[in-house]
Parts: C-alpha cells; sequence; structure tokens
C-alpha cells in the first residue's frame, strides 16, 4: 500500500517520518552495497581511483571491499572477460549470496568492445549472468561509475518484495545457481546461457550490407 | 636433460623428504586480493614452507597480437594503451619507435621533448601506484595507495588536457605526437614537477624504517645477478639486483643522451632494494623531466610526411624497445609490404619478469610470496595481452 | 649498439665449423640484419654467443614465433644474402633477439626454422642456455604450435589446457560466437550474416 | 662501463643498524597520516573530494568519450555534415560504427547517411574516427553519463542519438570549434569566389560568343 506523497510531505514537517517497509528494507540495501574486491583489467584501476579520496566511493556507502563473494552485494565486472576467466566469474556470482547485483563495468565487461574479435575474450559477462547496469566507456571515468552505481541504488529503491514482479531474491523459487561453462576443444560449452541471454533480432536490408 | 645451472631445483633442498599427503596444495587467484588482477599461482606447501610454485597465465589474455595482425597499423595504437594500463604512455611510445624504425620514419625534436615528459611521467605514476600496491600486499591497504592515488589525479589532469583521456591516450603517432601541448600545458607541468619532491619525502617517511616493513622485506626473494640476467628480467628489478643496465644509458634512444641522471642501483635484490630503486628512481625523473620542461624547443610537433591513412611500411622487419617503468619493453614488428602488419609481437616486461618468480619463493612462507610478487610489479594486461 | 655481424659470424664458424649458420638481410630501415640457424646447431651456437667473453651476449631478451604459410614472403622479409634453394612448403619460424648487458650491443638476431607447419615442428629449446626462454616458448608452443624438444615443462599456458587449436597460425578459424553484432564489416559481416540472414528489401 | 660514475649505490637510505630504536618508523609514519589527516580539514591542497553528482570536477575542453555527429542549421537531419563516405568506418580500431549510404531511387548516391549506429558498447573512445574524417562532421563528445540498464537498445545509438548541433560543439570545444568554423567560412568564401569566377567566365564567354556571333553576322551582311 503506497502512501499518499502529499501526507508524507506533511506529516515530516511535523517531525513524522512515515515509510513502508518495502522502500524501507530497499533504502537500507541501497545505502550500504558491498562490491566484491574483483578487478579484471584497465577498468579496475579506474575503480581503485573511485574509491580514494577525490571520487570517493564511501559517501555511497560502497567502499567496503570484500575480498570473499560470501560478504559481497555488488559485483562490479570491471575490465575483459576472457574464455578462461569465465567459468571463475560464474563461480564468483554463485557464491555471492543474494541479494546480489552486477555493474559491468566498461565495454569490454558489457559486449567484448575493442577486443570482441579476440578468440578468447567472451563477448560481454551478460552472456553468463545477469548484469543489473552496464556502463559503457573505455574505461569509464570515475564519476561514469559513481553514475552506474546511483542508476543501481534508484533500481533497487524501485525493487517489489511481494507480488508477481517481485525482485528474484524475494522470490523463493528463483534461486537455482547458475550452470557454470566448461573448456572444450574450441570454445566455451555452452557458449551462453540461452536462459540469460536473448539478444534481439538484428534485421539488416539487403541493399545496406 | 637441462643443464643450465640458473634453473630452479626440482625440489627444495631444504626439506628433501616430503611426504605426499603432508603437502598443502593452495590455489592463490585468479580472484585473490594480492595478485594484482587475475594472476594464479599454484602454490605447494610444506607447512608454511613454498615447496612449488606455478605460476598459470591467460586468465587477461586478449588475443591483443592476433587483433593487430587483422587491423592498420595507426589502430592498434590505442590498443596499445591497454598493454600495461597503468602506463599508456610508454606503451605508445614503444610502438611508435618500432614502426618508425621499420618504416624510416625521422622524429622532430620537439616531439621527442614531448615524449621524453611524458614518460616520465608516466613513470611518476607508475612508480607511486607500486608503493601504494606493494604496500597494501603487507597489508597496510589504505594510506600509501590513498596519496599515491591523489598525486596520480594531478598528472592525470594534466593528461587529460594533453591527450584527451585520463589513462588510455591514444597519443603518439608515427613521427611525433597526435597534437601539441594545449597553452600553459608546461607551466602547469612544472608546477607539479616542483611540487613533487615534497610528496615523496612524505611517502618515504611514511613507509622508510617502519620495522614491519624491513622485517617483511629485507632479505626476502633475491637472487644472484647472473641468474637475474640469464632470465630476463630487466628494469627496477634487475637493477636492485646491482646491474647497471638501465636502456636509457645503455641504448640511449630518442633524446635520452642530452639528459643528466643517475641511474640508481641495489645491493642485493631483495624486496627492500625493488622498493628503495623506485623511489630513486622517481627523484632521477624528477631531474630528467626539469631539465625537458625547461629546455623544450619550439618546431613541429609531428614530421610532416607521416601519414595517418594508407600507411605501409616497407618490408622489413624491426624491434624496437624503451626502458618502460616495468622494464624493457618491446616491440618487433614484421611488414609485408601491406596496411596491417604481418606479425606483431610484444615483448612485455610483466610477463619475462614472472619467470624467476618460483626461484625466488622456494623456502619462503606464503606470506612472503604475496610481498615478492608484489615487488615484481606486474599488470595483468600486460602479462598475458 | 648494432652488432656487426659479418664478424660474429665468422667467429662462430671458426669455433663451430659444422654449424649451419646463413646470414640474411632485412630490406627495410631498421637495418636489423639476422642469422639463420639450423636447428641442429642453436643450442651450440646461442652457448658459444653467450659464453664467449668478446661476445657476451648474456640476455636473451624476446622469443617471437611467426608462422609463414608463404614462404616467398619468408624470403622476401629476412633476404638470403647468397642464393639459397627456397623452402618447398609453409614453415614456422622462432626468431631471438639477444644482447649484451656488459658490452651494450644488440640486437643479435636468430632466426629458426621448422622443416613444415603440420608434423616436422620441432625445434630445439634454449631454455638449457638461456632460462628466459622458459615461458615465451610455452607461449609459441601455445599459439603456433611449435614443439619445443628438451623444453622442461611444455604445457599450455595462455589458453586452457582441453584447447585443441593453435590461434596465432595464419590459418586458424576462431569460434562461431557472433550472435549480436550491430555494426559488422568484412569478416565478421560474413559471419554474423549466418546468425541473421540478409532481408530482402521492403 | 661509460657511466659508471651516474651510478648512485642504494646504501645511503638503508638504516645503518637495521633495527635502531624500535617502533621509531612506525611512529614517524603515523605523523605523516596524523598530519594529511589533519591538513585535510583546513588545507586546499589536501581537501581533494569532489562532491559528485552534487559538484563536478572540471573537466577538460579536451576530454573525449564517445564521438558525435555535427549538423549545421536547425535541422538535424538535413544539416549532417556527414557524407557516409565511410572512413571512419573503416578506420575504427574495434570497427563500432555503421554506415549506410542514403540513395534515390535510381541508385544515385545523396551522400548522407541512412544509417549511421555507432554502438558505444563497444567504442574504445580512441578518437580515430575524428582524426580522419575530411568532413568536419564527426568529433569527440565529453558526456559520460551514460550508465543504463537496457543493455541492447541503450546502448546503440543511432544518427538521431548522435547529432548535435553546431552550437553544442562550440560549447563543448570552444577552441576546436572557432577553428574549425573559420576554415569551414574560408573554404566555403573559397567556393563561392570559385563559384563567382567561373560564372563570370561562363559570362564572358557567352558575351564574347555573342560579340563573335554578332561580328561574324556583321562580317556576312
Amino acid at each position: 500500500m503506497a502512501i499518499d506523497p502529499k501526507l508524507a510531505e506533511d506529516l515530516k514537517s511535523q517531525g513524522v517520518h512515515v515509510t513502508s517497509f518495502e522502500s524501507l528494507i530497499n533504502w537500507g540495501r541501497a545505502s550500504s552495497l558491498w562490491p566484491l574486491q574483483f578487478g579484471l583489467a584497465c577498468c579496475a584501476i579506474e575503480m581503485i581511483a573511485a574509491t580514494m579520496a577525490k571520487y570517493d566511493m564511501a559517501r555511497f556507502g560502497a567502499e567496503v571491499f570484500r575480498p570473499s563473494p560470501r560478504q559481497a552485494d555488488l559485483m562490479i565486472v570491471a575490465g575483459t572477460v576472457t574464455k578462461k576467466m569465465a567459468p571463475q566469474v560464474v563461480r564468483l556470482y554463485n557464491q555471492m549470496a543474494e541479494p546480489k547485483y552486477v555493474i559491468a563495468m566498461g565495454a569490454c565487461a558489457i559486449s567484448g568492445g575493442p577486443f570482441k574479435d579476440g578468440y578468447n575474450v567472451l563477448k560481454g559477462i551478460d552472456r553468463f549472468i545477469p548484469v543489473d547496469v552496464s556502463i559503457p566507456g573505455c574505461p569509464p571515468r570515475p564519476e561514469a561509475l559513481l553514475h552506474g552505481l546511483i542508476t543501481l541504488r534508484e533500481q533497487i529503491a524501485k525493487e517489489k518484495l511481494l507480488g508477481r514482479t517481485r525482485a528474484r531474491h524475494a522470490d523463493p523459487n528463483a534461486g537455482a545457481e547458475l550452470p557454470v561453462p566448461t573448456f572444450g576443444p574450441h570454445d566455451l560449452e555452452p557458449t551462453f546461457n540461452p536462459d540469460l541471454w536473448n539478444p534481439p533480432a538484428i534485421t539488416r536490408h539487403a541493399s545496406e550490407s | 636433460m637441462i643443464s643450465n645451472p640458473f634453473m630452479a631445483p626440482a625440489t627444495n633442498p631444504a626439506a628433501p623428504e616430503l611426504d605426499e599427503d603432508q603437502l598443502l596444495h593452495v590455489s592463490l587467484g585468479p580472484q585473490h586480493p594480492s595478485t594484482h588482477g587475475v594472476f594464479r599461482m599454484n602454490v605447494v606447501l610444506d607447512g608454511e614452507t613454498v615447496v612449488s610454485l606455478k605460476p598459470v597465465f591467460g586468465y587477461l589474455h586478449r588475443n591483443h597480437e592476433k587483433i593487430a595482425e587483422a587491423v592498420t597499423y595507426l589502430s592498434s595504437m590505442p590498443f596499445t594503451d591497454r598493454l600495461d594500463y597503468i602506463c599508456p604512455l610508454t606503451n605508445n611510445w614503444a610502438y611508435a619507435r618500432a614502426v618508425e624504425q621499420l618504416a624510416g620514419i625521422e622524429v622532430p625534436e620537439r616531439a621527442e621533448f614531448i615524449r621524453v615528459i611524458t614518460a616520465e611521467l608516466t613513470r611518476l605514476i607508475n612508480h607511486t601506484a607500486f608503493v601504494g600496491f606493494f604496500l597494501g600486499d603487507m597489508g597496510a591497504w589504505g594510506s600509501a595507495l590513498m596519496y599515491a592515488f591523489r598525486e596520480r589525479e594531478k598528472i592525470l589532469d594534466l593528461f587529460e588536457d594533453l591527450t584527451g583521456a585520463r589513462m588510455m591516450s591514444n597519443f603518439m603517432r608515427f613521427g611525433g605526437c597526435r597534437n601539441d601541448l594545449p597553452a600553459g600545458w608546461a607551466a602547469r607541468a612544472s608546477e607539479l614537477v616542483n611540487g613533487f619532491p615534497r610528496f615523496l619525502d612524505e611517502l618515504e617517511n611514511l613507509i622508510i624504517g617502519n620495522e614491519v616493513l624491513l622485517a617483511r622485506t629485507q632479505n626476502v626473494g633475491a637472487l644472484p645477478k647472473e641468474a637475474l640476467i640469464n632470465g630476463g628480467i630487466t628494469g627496477p628489478m634487475l637493477r636492485a639486483a646491482g646491474v647497471a643496465y638501465d636502456i636509457r644509458k645503455a641504448e640511449p634512444y630518442g633524446i635520452y643522451e642530452r639528459f643528466e641522471f643517475r641511474v640508481p642501483l641495489g645491493e642485493t635484490g631483495d624486496c627492500y632494494d625493488r622498493l628503495m630503486i623506485r623511489f630513486l628512481e622517481l627523484r632521477e625523473s624528477l631531474a630528467i623531466l626539469r631539465q625537458a620542461l625547461a629546455q623544450l624547443p619550439d618546431g613541429p610537433y609531428i614530421n610532416p610526411k607521416s601519414k595517418v591513412r594508407n600507411f605501409k611500411p616497407p618490408v622489413g622487419e624491426a624491434y624496437a624497445r624503451i626502458e618502460g617503468p616495468k622494464g624493457e619493453l618491446g616491440f618487433h614488428l614484421i611488414s609485408d609490404g601491406s596496411v596491417n602488419p604481418f606479425r606483431y609481437r610484444i615483448r612485455p616486461p610483466s610477463f619475462i619478469n614472472l619467470t624467476l618468480i618460483e626461484d625466488m619463493c622456494l623456502g619462503l612462507d606464503l606470506a612472503d610470496v604475496v610481498v615478492i610478487l608484489g615487488s615484481v610489479d606486474i599488470v595483468l594486461g600486460e602479462v598475458d595481452r | 649498439m648494432m652488432p656487426d655481424l659479418a664478424a660474429i659470424l665468422s667467429r662462430v664458424q671458426t669455433a663451430l665449423p659444422a654449424a649451419a649458420l646463413a646470414l640474411r638481410r632485412n630490406p627495410g630501415p631498421a637495418g636489423q640484419d639476422s642469422l639463420l640457424v639450423a636447428p641442429a646447431d642453436l643450442v651450440a651456437v646461442c652457448r658459444f654467443l653467450r659464453d664467449t667473453p668478446e661476445l657476451a651476449f648474456d640476455l636473451l631478451s624476446n622469443v617471437t614465433g611467426v608462422d609463414w604459410p608463404d614462404p616467398a614472403t619468408a624470403d622476401a622479409v629476412a633476404v638470403p644474402a647468397e642464393a639459397t634453394a627456397p623452402a618447398a612448403c609453409g614453415f614456422l619460424e622462432v626468431v631471438y633477439h639477444l644482447y649484451s648487458t656488459p658490452r651494450r650491443v644488440g640486437p643479435l638476431v636468430l632466426r629458426a626454422r621448422t622443416a613444415d607447419r603440420a608434423a616436422a615442428v620441432q625445434l630445439p629449446s634454449v631454455v638449457a642456455v638461456y632460462r628466459s626462454a622458459e615461458f615465451q616458448e610455452r607461449e609459441i608452443y601455445d599459439l603456433f604450435g611449435v614443439i619445443f624438444t628438451g623444453h622442461p615443462d611444455l604445457r599450455r599456458i595462455l589458453m586452457w589446457d582441453e584447447f585443441l587449436d593453435h590461434p596465432l597460425r595464419k590459418d586458424y578459424v576462431a569460434p562461431d560466437d557472433y550472435q549480436y553484432e550491430p555494426t559488422p564489416h568484412d569478416a565478421v559481416l560474413e559471419k554474423a550474416k549466418l546468425h541473421y540472414p540478409a532481408k530482402a528489401e521492403s | 662501463m661509460e657511466h659508471s660514475a651516474a651510478i648512485k649505490r642504494l646504501s645511503d637510505p638503508k638504516p645503518q643498524g637495521r633495527w635502531s630504536l624500535p617502533g621509531i618508523g612506525l611512529v614517524k609514519g603515523l605523523l605523516v597520516t596524523a598530519t594529511n589527516m589533519l591538513q585535510s580539514y583546513y588545507r586546499k591542497d589536501r581537501m581533494t573530494t569532489v562532491q559528485y553528482p552534487e559538484q563536478r570536477a572540471p573537466i577538460s575542453p579536451n576530454f573525449r568519450n564517445f564521438p558525435f555527429l555535427v549538423y549545421d542549421g536547425d535541422d538535424a537531419m538535413a544539416g549532417l555534415r556527414c557524407t557516409a563516405c565511410s572512413i571512419c568506418e573503416k578506420e575504427c580500431p574495434p570497427q563500432c560504427i555503421y554506415i549506410v549510404l542514403d540513395r534515390d531511387e535510381n541508385g544515385k548516391s545523396l551522400k548522407r547517411p541512412k544509417v549511421f549506429d555507432i554502438d558505444v558498447s563497444v567504442c574504445m573512445n580512441c578518437g580515430i574516427c575524428a582524426e580522419v574524417c575530411p568532413f568536419d562532421s564527426i568529433y569527440m563528445d565529453g558526456e559520460y553519463e551514460l550508465s543504463t540498464s537496457d543493455r541492447f537498445g541503450g546502448l546503440l545509438f543511432n544518427k538521431q542519438r548522435l547529432a548535435r548541433s553546431t552550437n553544442y560543439h562550440a560549447k563543448l570545444r570552444p577552441l576546436q570549434a572557432a577553428e574549425v568554423a573559420t576554415r569551414r567560412k574560408a573554404d566555403e568564401d573559397k567556393k563561392l569566389a570559385a563559384q563567382a569566377a567561373k560564372e563570370a567566365k561562363a559570362e564572358a564567354a557567352k558575351e564574347a560568343k555573342a560579340e563573335a556571333d554578332k561580328e561574324a553576322k556583321a562580317a556576312e551582311a
């Protein structure tokens, strides 16, 4: 049951704060995201820069980088995910406890980026794990990472805990582990997770190509 | 079969009788807070003592060499930024030098000065960040790295103004640089260089003489000079062992013979010497920067004959190397006369400096492995390419 | 400082009369000429170059693998100084760049070639002389498929162990993962078309 | 060795007794952190934190992130300077530009793009497209707040999304835009002058021809 925002405002002016249980929980979650200390490539340096004095990610409650996935809520995939690394990334994701969120930081993590034509480069981590926010850039500025974090916080604030559209972590039936790809003779097997990755069909006109 | 006297012994002589059931196999990495990225080491421990250490590479193998064979020479330039992503400008320089040798392109004087200035500023970034990460490996996560990154931001502001990007500069061109220094840039750089020694003093005060640091780094990971040379180790790691081999002196490329600077040398080559070498090199880099900024001449910043599009070097090959902040960074290019290189090979210092990692760690404790790996100063983008 | 290759060549030939070496000119402006060494003599030549005090090439800086499907291209890049019979088929080549740290001389470029690209891809390992070749030879084995005989630990280094191909060879075909390519060109376009064939003009 | 005089030995900074007075080194380090902490309250150069998103650190006018297309005039689609020559498409290192040339019914080139897509999820911000463009059409933008949860739709920029006015360019990079504007103006003037000269020449030729005809007629008569 949503609260009338005008009423809430009126009460607030008299020193009474009214909120719903859902927003309170979401507020708590959004305000203390603990990222996994997990740097892959170039973007990791900008991620470190974002936690340092000038940009200070601590202002968003997200400076507690945990070395263990068990203690982390947020996986910032910062850098190129190679095919050799992809099973480990999926395993780390599986090890994280719900609720968990993923930010794909930088071109490589989103789509393979400039290296996407490489034989050992995974064309986007969203082929294997669900990505909540993508930050384009190569590498994105630290401000762009903070902007991505703000976007994620806005998304978390809108999450539903009940009903049919409830978030994944509130759904007791959704908790299955994601399948970890294995190393094949030429490529990963499978090359993507069909439950997660459904790219839109691209239609090009004959005269275009 | 192998008679190389510099090879590691098959087992640790200190503990010849090892019971396989008592050994502990630890996989450090690829996701580990101390491995500087996605490096992995398979360590076998007898109690706390390392009896075998096998590095595993390839978790960041991005196929740069294969991609470069499919694109033009210029298009590889932004990819070199992403090799050693802490110091893109030295990578740019090494690649530009290789192509200039391959095609016989002259570089104007002002461009050489700009290159020296940017390369030495890059060395400042690399060595201060090294100190921060190295301290982090020993458990002092925070202060040193935060101070290093505070100064790094100032240098990055300069780079952003000059090259248009904080990290991925894509700045050098074959025969010069992409653009000239913006107005007032040299004055701002001088100001930064003049203020830098104060920061260095502060950083030295923070850590030098700290008893924990001395105990953890002195007499850890030293190897004889001959073994280091035979193992292909270059850069600060080699000089920490007392070998006077700096490519800026041994094979003065660019205009380095015009500047007065000294080559700092260590005595034993342990982790403490490797740390101190970086501090001394920082001071020498500042000396070079002061001279270069004072002598900066006018003139063109790029050879007017150099081509951007449809650039085809003549048939042949060239190997060019520079003294990167981490060691000898070389590019071996083979041209068959087309717009794409036939073979594009990077000689990455971080990768080859890891050759002897097992020898350095044998017989020491697991905690020392992390310190030794930190002292090698690797960047995974360059190790795996 | 570039080494005097002719002097080194005559010195090696005096000391190791059985060794088969040939001078190869570099046609490009870099002028880095090279010595083509027969695989059987490679280790002996390297040891001689390292241990002779007047030469003292103690640093093997770089080891490059090259795939030459067309032997004519290889001869155009490293031109034979004297007339030699051209190779019958393509081959794999390993190029070594040696430096001398006390004498500040280099690079001395050595090349060694395999017999072909299919079965006879063996070359002797120089790890016994230069430890720095250890990981670089493993890399060349991984990416080109050159088998270094005598290498202490010849395994794949960059790719996973189950991987079968040698990706830096010129005829390598990358796996097909082109399901979503909004901006395809050239080779990528051809592969992407398999996943979403071009529609007729509407 | 030729430069042994230039070599500095490392022994100086190494403390002699290694363990002089236990704890002194630690205290010295703690003094540094204490100074830093105290000074971060009042010294300007130690107060480096930028309160993003309320504040923004000044960004250099040279900063480049993703490309944009410039158009002249008010109509974004009609005024695009791009002629769909595909040079940027070919030079782009990660191949993230996709251009289709617009043609009329007869298949004649209209010298404008029908499709101009940039996949910013691939773009590596190198600026080579802006460097090679001979028509002053593509430049690098400084916009960086582009994070999105729409992976496929939100990161493929079409020409409507990429088009920016000349005013935007002038505001973003005043120096570059001014230089380009003067150059284009000069080119335009030259073109106009050439056109005028051509017309004048044609006129003169026409007149001369008329004169000749007249004379010929007169001679005939």
